[in-house]
């Protein structure tokens, strides 16, 4: 079944797989922190400046 | 209890708090000694358990003189000693909050750096089964050196001079499991003698702590 | 309940600083330590406190009453102000930050790190730890190094808060707190002279 | 109007809120093809059989870590000369996308030494120097993060970062200084426009090569957004506390 | 000879704290700075010091004139109390070692180690260090601290003592120390406002 | 300059300087690497050189958390600033100060140590020279280490983290050094390498350290 999909990595499947298997997991990862942490700030910026503006 | 172990993790994990530098030191003295040696893959190989367990040990050494001094110099020991918390019970949980943010980080990246010596793929296991049960007595022996020379400013080699010694015994055990395990021998004795230690160190030191720290605070 | 302190004497660094000292101090009740420098006030205040054993005499009623403040604050550079008093107030099995932080004036500064405070704002944070102690024999040494004029009249208020729920302080200062009613203690004439030997480390060897 | 007005940090918000969007779906895009077209539309090499396949990652990467670096530097000189907020921390955004791009060159490259070289890692001087490199990555983003006062932080990790160029130099072109090493020279000498590296090969590892490099500029962008709204946040809250 | 500060404003973590100081401190004269906790006077004698750049306004007549005692006295505690001096003494080129030691009356602390000292003491050993160093403007921060009544007179002797040789002083204190022709600047007034945007590094970000 | 020099190496020598603890650490890592390793003579013998650089290396960099820290504390740094002396100068001395007490022992121990681990005879002139020329390096790259991390509470593990990379190159050649010579091979070249590194360190670094060391006294 996989291997309809997959390429016939012949006896090197375990060394591709895993590059490519820890190198999106590390991409996606660092991406999906960098959004995380993104909206993060975002919001307590947000909280930050709203308050501000109800002061004022 | 509680709020003691919260804080000092909390603190770990702020900005200065020192995590994640004792993985960086374990990786540094492992390439160190790589670049020392010479880069002979065989060699490397026949070194590789002891030299990880002396990097495990290493960072857990110079991540001893935050444990005590810094709450000594600033007078927290002195407030936390008169506060209704058996001093044992206050260092126990200093100990084990060292652990978390030390000894099981090391533990993890451990084969990771194996990689890098050359460790024979069945040592993998074996390194971080006598890290994981060697390293919980690292600290807690490593909070009784920081207890005794915490009165003195940046003791740091003084404390080494004092735990590394009481460290022997589980290095020579760690290292032993970690050896046979790589060349795929049996490994039940050495790894029950660490355990031994590791139990014996748990049931025994934080009372000694406790008292050489009394005598400190006077 | 009351602090009794009966012929004690207290040693420093080897030898005998302060010889002969009997006080009580009951609920409701503030004495004032006064002292040249390096009479041994601290070294009395940590004797209580039981940081220190006392080579003679005897100290009655301290016993897990004590709370303690002295130069040093035991405040985290890295943690909030308000982070700093609810680490304390766990310790202790109590609440009562946000009262704490408001007698001491801190409300503006509870989210800023202890370490950016300036030396005035670090003391009123040490000293909003008492608040949080809940214990009833506040030790204080030189409380209010640092303060302002206002910021003393705060300090003066809380200690005269606390005396008026039954608790009691003992505080060391060379400056005048405005607390009308508290007794004054002089520790300058009970100096251990020569002939006060009483098992002090050294006089072994005298 | 100059370049230099984009390092105030507001106008440098709106810059990045104009170009982000398109950035990330280039670079999302151009990594995608890359990578799906090495993985599934390449032949394996005689040579290396499909472990070949690794080259998509490992190239693109180990480049972006090494000029990660050199961005981190031009960034900390800018600051260093003309104390513009926004490259200070430019450069502090960067540095995680580097190291992140520096494990996966190391991983990648170590799942492929073990089939070619039969050994996961040697100490040849190019892997050396990375592997140097990937400490100071640790040590600089360990300064930023220990030292409270932005400013000093800025300079600090300035210094060490020009420091650290030494390493970043030496693992691009070691390769050039000593011959003994395991591992690869250079496959696409730009310059000779000689090619190592086989045309099937070659086109979807440019395509790789160029989508690491807008993604890096994606999330440094990104990066750098969060950055200044977290210095805008406890700049707001420091002058509350103090009025 | 004068000091003279003109429109100086100060930053500290990353915002202004005071602006539009100007101020000039002449021969024999000394400067008393007053203002609450956290006004920013620390900020401001560091600034004079060198220790920090101002963010605007210009300091002149200080280069190398000035002699800085802060809260922290950088005493070695494994050095004897004559050692400490010793050493700044010949840092700075001068000798008097025994002078100072005698005006802030350490004569019988000489050979103690610094580390041994009661908190009055050292704050003693620190200011002594003053007059070993030759310089003639003494920018000092809270200089009588944990000082009992006596040395705080012995302290405000050898101020006199220094202007009246041509010497000046600046001091932020929160007590009186009895300088009767001293200048009194408060800071208070001259707080750093919202729009005093003078370049202070989070400005940036506002 | 020469009553700062004398002051740090009195308090050096005074309780609690450290002085002597160098030393002992340097025992240590040498006796804990045999234990580590195993006593395989022929083992000990092939890596004794590249153990004698990581231990003095190590023995090194845990006495310079004290070289600027201390003095930082207790606010000897503000006013070492503000007085006659440039700064330069002043970290100059203090590295000084710091190799007299600290590389200069380990210099002179090494050969002894060099016994414990079965170097080979040749290799023991070789390792002094090496360390006599390589160590002055590490204790002026280590000043600047430690003027970066000043400010930082114990900042030991965050100070070894900047510090190791650059001790490095210093490493490579001087095991190298001593490999060779341990091996009767020729030096030339490494020594060269190693001697340009300590000379340039020498000139440059501590104009680095200082201008770290205002960025932190601000
Ligand atoms: C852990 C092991 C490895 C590490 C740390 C590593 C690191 C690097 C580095 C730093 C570069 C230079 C990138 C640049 O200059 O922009 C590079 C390029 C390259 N690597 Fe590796 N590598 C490793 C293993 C391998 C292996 C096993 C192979 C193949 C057999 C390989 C093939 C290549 C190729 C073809 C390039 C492109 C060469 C160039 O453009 O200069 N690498 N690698
Ligand atoms: N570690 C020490 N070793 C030896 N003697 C010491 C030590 N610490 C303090 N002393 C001495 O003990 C005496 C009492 O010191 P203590 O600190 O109790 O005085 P104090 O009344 O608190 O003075 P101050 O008002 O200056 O704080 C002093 O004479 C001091 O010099
Ligand atoms: N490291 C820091 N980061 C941010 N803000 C700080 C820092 N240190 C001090 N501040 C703030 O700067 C202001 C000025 O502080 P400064 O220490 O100059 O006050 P001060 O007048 O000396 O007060 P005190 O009388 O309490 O000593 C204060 O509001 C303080 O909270
Ligand atoms: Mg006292
Ligand atoms: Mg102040």
């Amino acid at each position: 079944m996989m291997s309809a999909i997959l390429p016939d990595l012949g006896k090197y499947a375990m060394p591709v797989l895993a590059s490519y298997g820890s190198g999106l997991i590390l991409l996606i990862g660092l991406v999906c922190v960098s959004v995380w942490q993104g909206r993060k700030a975002k919001a307590a910026l947000d909280a930050v400046e709203s308050k501000d503006q109800s002061d004022a | 209890m509680k709020a003691l172990l919260l804080r000092d993790l909390r603190l770990a994990f702020r900005a200065g708090g020192g995590f994640g530098l004792g993985l960086a030191f374990f990786l540094i003295v492992v390439m160190l000694v790589a670049f020392a040696v010479g880069p002979q893959a065989e060699l490397l190989s026949r070194i590789a358990p002891g030299v990880l367990w002396i990097g495990a040990l290493l960072a857990c050494l110079l991540s001893l003189d935050r444990l005590l001094a810094l709450d000594f110099e600033d007078g927290s020991l002195d407030l936390l000693a008169t506060a209704p918390l058996p001093l044992e019970a206050a260092l126990s949980v200093k100990a084990l909050a060292h652990w978390i943010t030390t000894g099981l980080p090391l533990v993890v990246v451990a084969p990771a750096l194996g990689v890098l010596l050359n460790l024979p793929p069945q040592g993998f296991a074996w390194i971080t089964i006598a890290l994981l049960v060697g390293t919980p007595a690292l600290s807690v022996i490593g909070t009784f050196g920081a207890a005794i020379t915490v009165g003195i400013k940046r003791g740091g080699l003084l404390l080494s001079l004092l735990v590394l010694p009481l460290y022997v015994p589980t290095l020579i055990f760690g290292a032993e499991v970690a050896r046979r395990g790589a060349q795929g021998m049996d490994v039940s004795t050495p790894l029950l003698m660490l355990a031994g230690i590791t139990f014996g160190v748990l049931a025994c030191m934080p009372f000694a702590s406790a008292a050489v720290l009394r005598v400190n605070l006077r | 309940m009351t602090l009794t302190v009966t012929d004690l004497t207290i040693a420093r660094g080897g030898l005998p600083v302060l010889a002969g000292l009997s006080f009580a101090v009951s609920k409701g009740q503030a004495l004032i330590l006064r002292g040249p420098n390096g009479a041994g006030k601290t070294t009395l205040l940590r004797t209580i406190a039981g940081l220190q054993e006392p080579i003679g005499g005897a100290i009655s009623g301290a016993e897990d009453q004590i709370a303690y403040a002295a130069h040093a604050d035991g405040l985290k550079a890295m943690l909030s102000v308000r982070e700093n008093l609810e680490f304390w107030a766990e310790v202790f099995g109590q609440d009562g930050v946000d009262a704490a932080i408001k007698t001491f004036n801190l409300t503006e500064l509870g989210d800023r790190l202890a370490g950016t405070l300036s030396a005035g704002q670090k003391r009123r944070l040490g000293l909003a730890r008492l608040l949080v102690t809940g214990r009833p024999i506040w030790v204080l040494d030189e409380p209010t190094v640092s303060l302002d004029v206002a910021s003393v009249a705060l300090f003066a208020d809380a200690v005269r808060g606390h005396l008026a729920t039954g608790g009691m302080a003992l505080i060391a200062t060379h400056i005048d707190l405005g607390l009308e009613d508290a007794q004054v203690f002089d520790v300058g004439p009970f100096a251990a002279t020569m002939d006060t030997p009483r098992g002090a480390s050294d006089e072994a060897f005298l | 109007m100059s370049l230099w007005k984009y390092a105030n940090p507001v106008k440098f918000l709106h810059l990045s809120e104009r170009v982000l969007p398109t950035l990330w779906v280039l670079s999302i895009a151009c990594v995608a093809t890359g990578l799906v077209w090495g993985f599934f539309f390449t032949p394996d090499d005689f040579r290396q059989g499909s472990t070949v396949k690794i080259i998509y990652l490992h190239v693109p990467s180990a480049l972006m870590a090494i000029n990660a670096w050199f961005m981190m530097l031009l960034a900390s000189l800018i600051w260093l000369v003309r104390r513009h907020h926004v490259s200070a921390l430019a450069a502090k955004a960067a540095a995680p996308v580097g190291v992140v791009m520096t494990v996966i060159a190391l991983v990648t490259g170590a799942l492929w030494g073990q089939p070619m070289w039969g050994t996961w890692w040697a100490w040849d001087p190019r892997l050396t120097s990375f592997l140097i490199l990937f400490l100071f990555y640790l040590g600089y983003m360990a300064l930023w993060a220990a030292i409270e006062d932005p400013d000093s932080a800025a300079d600090l990790t300035s210094v060490l970062c020009l420091v650290g160029s030494v390493f970043a130099v030496l693992s691009r072109y070691a390769v050039n200084f000593w011959n003994q090493g395991l591992h690869q020279g250079t496959s696409i000498p730009v310059a000779t426009g000689e090619r190592s590296v086989a045309d099937v090969f070659f086109v979807p590892l440019v395509i790789a090569m160029i989508g690491f490099g807008l993604l890096f500029l994606a999330l440094v962008f990104y990066r750098t957004g969060t950055e200044i709204r977290l210095r805008r946040t406890k700049a707001l809250l420091a002058r509350e506390a103090r009025t």
